[in-house]
């Protein structure tokens, strides 16, 4: 099996484990690191692929790779505006779990889009 | 050559997973910090391994990277997490009684 | 023995994926999230991705994890708050459900044709005419520049939509919570002697991404981390968002990479083409202008809101 | 548990970080392509040492400051 090949089936998965993670876990908090998680799954998938397409002297295919990185800082600045619209939560409503609630986790979650 | 470098980055690799068993088994906040400068510290030595295999130097820098900001994350903690609570404003509260 | 290390990232990135989303405990999560990030990165090697590895090591690891860290300790979640109990009934369906998209993905991979689809040739051919030596800067900034454009007025926005969360009266005052140290005590001491050599190597991944893996965003996020590391330190205040200085620092890069763009429309005839010979110099100076105006949005997006008025 | 508190553990933590990663930097310097190679590793090495030392000292007295608290 090659690097390609494995962290693909590495990627799918984490995808996986993310998804559940969104799901299942009713803290705000807890749903944007699963996010993230299926995030990077999306990306080392996206990577797996570039990967295979190594020619020319490149390890990997280039325009691929940079799409990555633009794609890992606006997931950064989506996380940032998630977690200040958690805290904003928090402190206007003092709590920080939507477990009781389980319809208004959707503004919340939104903001992790 | 290469062999023996890449056997030496799967050990290190090895010993500091085992290093994350007290996490999982609950220890307190403090271990699970200390678990992460261990993985920093890990991460740069597999890091330096791999870069001497692939003779790509650039990735020294990545190990430059990872450096110093797991030792900003462990400064982060300790300013987040100060004694026995989670509390921000506690924390600067103590730092100002004792400055 | 290549595989072998492949595989023990791959069963380690598995592991700490899993506890990061089913922990009990809300910051052993995040701190598997950190250490997670760094494992990340090193799979990034392995896929020779040494640019993104930086970015991962950097931004994916670093600063979201710092992030997540702070947010932790500001909720108060210190045990398992009670979270998940309540929602017991769903997780058969979502465990199912992730192991069907889990499933699909991974035949989706043994399925992809036998010779990739790849543009690796083309950025080969015309990297010389960049002038430029890493592929990815090429990329980022000549073949795709557009993108670039948009991701640093994406970053500005996702600033603005940070700082409308404050309330009234504490609009345009300082973010975060003023913090304080002992002068001389361990604090203060780490935060004078590691910026400086942080600025140094910070300088030097912006400087060498021309030719070698690195650039303006994993140079912007040392900077970056950096200059939090002496706010922390109650070595200095961050300033008061209403600041003009600072409202013109942040905006400054993005419009020098617009204007750039439009002086390829006057000179080479497209927006954002660069005049023949001019190439190097001019992505080097979008990169110069970026640089501040980047470090400045990632430290106010790690501060978030701001919570006190203009006074210190 | 060998390490049965924080604090040792902390101890044994330092010697893998400083001994350990000075040892593999030492193994890498000497097959290093160039001087200017070397000279880098070396600098990461010192580095980390710079950062262990400021950040053991910190949990050190974070530890301490805990456990000294009812």
């Amino acid at each position: 099996m090659n690097a390609a090949d494995l962290f693909g089936v590495v990627a799918a998965l984490l995808v996986g484990i993310g998804l559940y993670g969104l799901i299942v876990n009713p803290q705000p908090l807890r749903k944007i690191l699963s996010f993230n998680v299926i995030g990077n799954g999306v990306f080392l998938l996206f990577g797996a692929i570039a990967y295979r397409g190594a020619a020319f002297g490149l390890g990997s295919d280039p325009v691929p790779q940079a799409l990555l990185i633009t794609g890992l800082v606006v997931a950064f600045s989506a996380t940032a505006l998630a977690v200040a619209l958690l805290l904003r939560l928090f402190e206007a409503t003092g709590s920080d779990t939507l477990s009781s609630e389980p319809p208004a986790a959707n503004p919340s979650a939104a903001g992790e889009q | 050559m290469a062999d023996v470098l890449l056997a030496a980055a799967g050990i290190i690799l090895v010993t500091v997973a085992l290093g994350l068993v007290p996490i999982v088994r609950g220890a307190s906040a403090t271990d699970n910090i200390l678990a992460v400068q261990l993985f920093g510290t890990g991460g740069v030595a597999v890091l330096l391994l791999l870069g001497a295999v692939s003779g790509a130097e650039a990735i020294v820098d990545v190990a430059l990277t990872l450096a110093l900001l797991s030792a900003f994350v462990s400064v982060a903690f300790v300013k987040s997490y100060p004694a026995a609570s989670s509390d921000v404003t506690r924390s600067s509260a103590m730092y100002e009684c004792r400055a | 023995m290549m595989t072998f290390v492949n595989l023990l990232l791959a069963v380690l990135l598995l592991a700490l994926a899993a506890w990061t989303t089913l922990a009990r405990n809300m910051f052993a999560a995040v701190v598997g999230f950190i250490a997670y990030g760094a494992l990340l990165a090193l799979a990034w090697v392995q896929l020779s991705g040494i640019d993104i590895a930086l970015t991962e090591a950097a931004i994916g690891s670093g600063l979201t994890g710092l992030l997540l860290l702070n947010a932790a300790s500001r909720l108060h979640v210190n045990a398992n708050a009670g979270g998940n109990t309540g929602r017991s009934r769903l997780r058969v369906p979502a465990a199912l459900l992730s192991a069907a998209v889990s499933g699909a993905l991974m035949l989706c991979v043994f399925a992809l044709p036998e010779t990739p689809p790849t543009l690796a040739p083309d950025v080969a051919a015309n990297l010389a005419s960049t002038e430029v030596r890493n592929p990815i800067t090429a990329v980022l900034l000549a073949f795709r520049a557009m993108d670039t454009l948009l991701e640093a007025i994406v970053l500005l926005f996702a600033l603005i939509g940070v700082w409308s969360l404050s309330s009234d009266p504490h609009w345009g005052g300082r973010p975060g919570l003023r913090q304080y140290s002992e002068p001389n005590g361990i604090l203060a001491y780490t935060a004078r002697v590691l910026p400086p050599i942080g600025i140094v190597v910070g300088a030097y991944i912006f400087w060498t991404g021309a030719d070698y893996p690195g650039g303006k965003f994993q140079g912007a996020t040392l900077l970056a981390a950096m200059w939090l590391l002496v706010l922390m330190a109650g070595l200095a205040d961050a300033p008061p968002i209403r600041r003009t200085w600072l409202r013109v620092a942040l905006v400054a890069g993005p419009l020098a990479f617009i204007a750039v763009g439009f002086l390829g429309l006057q000179t080479a005839g497209a927006f954002l083409a660069y005049p023949e010979g001019f190439v190097k110099p001019l992505i080097i100076a979008i990169e110069l202008a970026l640089l501040p105006s980047l470090t400045l949005v990632l430290g106010l997006l790690l501060l978030g809101a701001p919570l006190r008025g203009e006074e210190p | 548990m060998r390490f049965p508190d924080t604090l040792t553990r902390l101890h044994a933590l330092t010697k893998a970080d400083n001994l350990g990663l000075g040892l593999v930097v030492l193994g890498l310097v000497l097959q290093a392509g160039s001087v200017a190679a070397a000279l880098k590793l070396i600098c990461v090495w010192l580095l980390l040492l710079l950062s262990g030392a400021c950040v053991s000292q910190l949990i050190a007295r974070n530890t301490r400051e805990r456990e000294s608290r009812p």
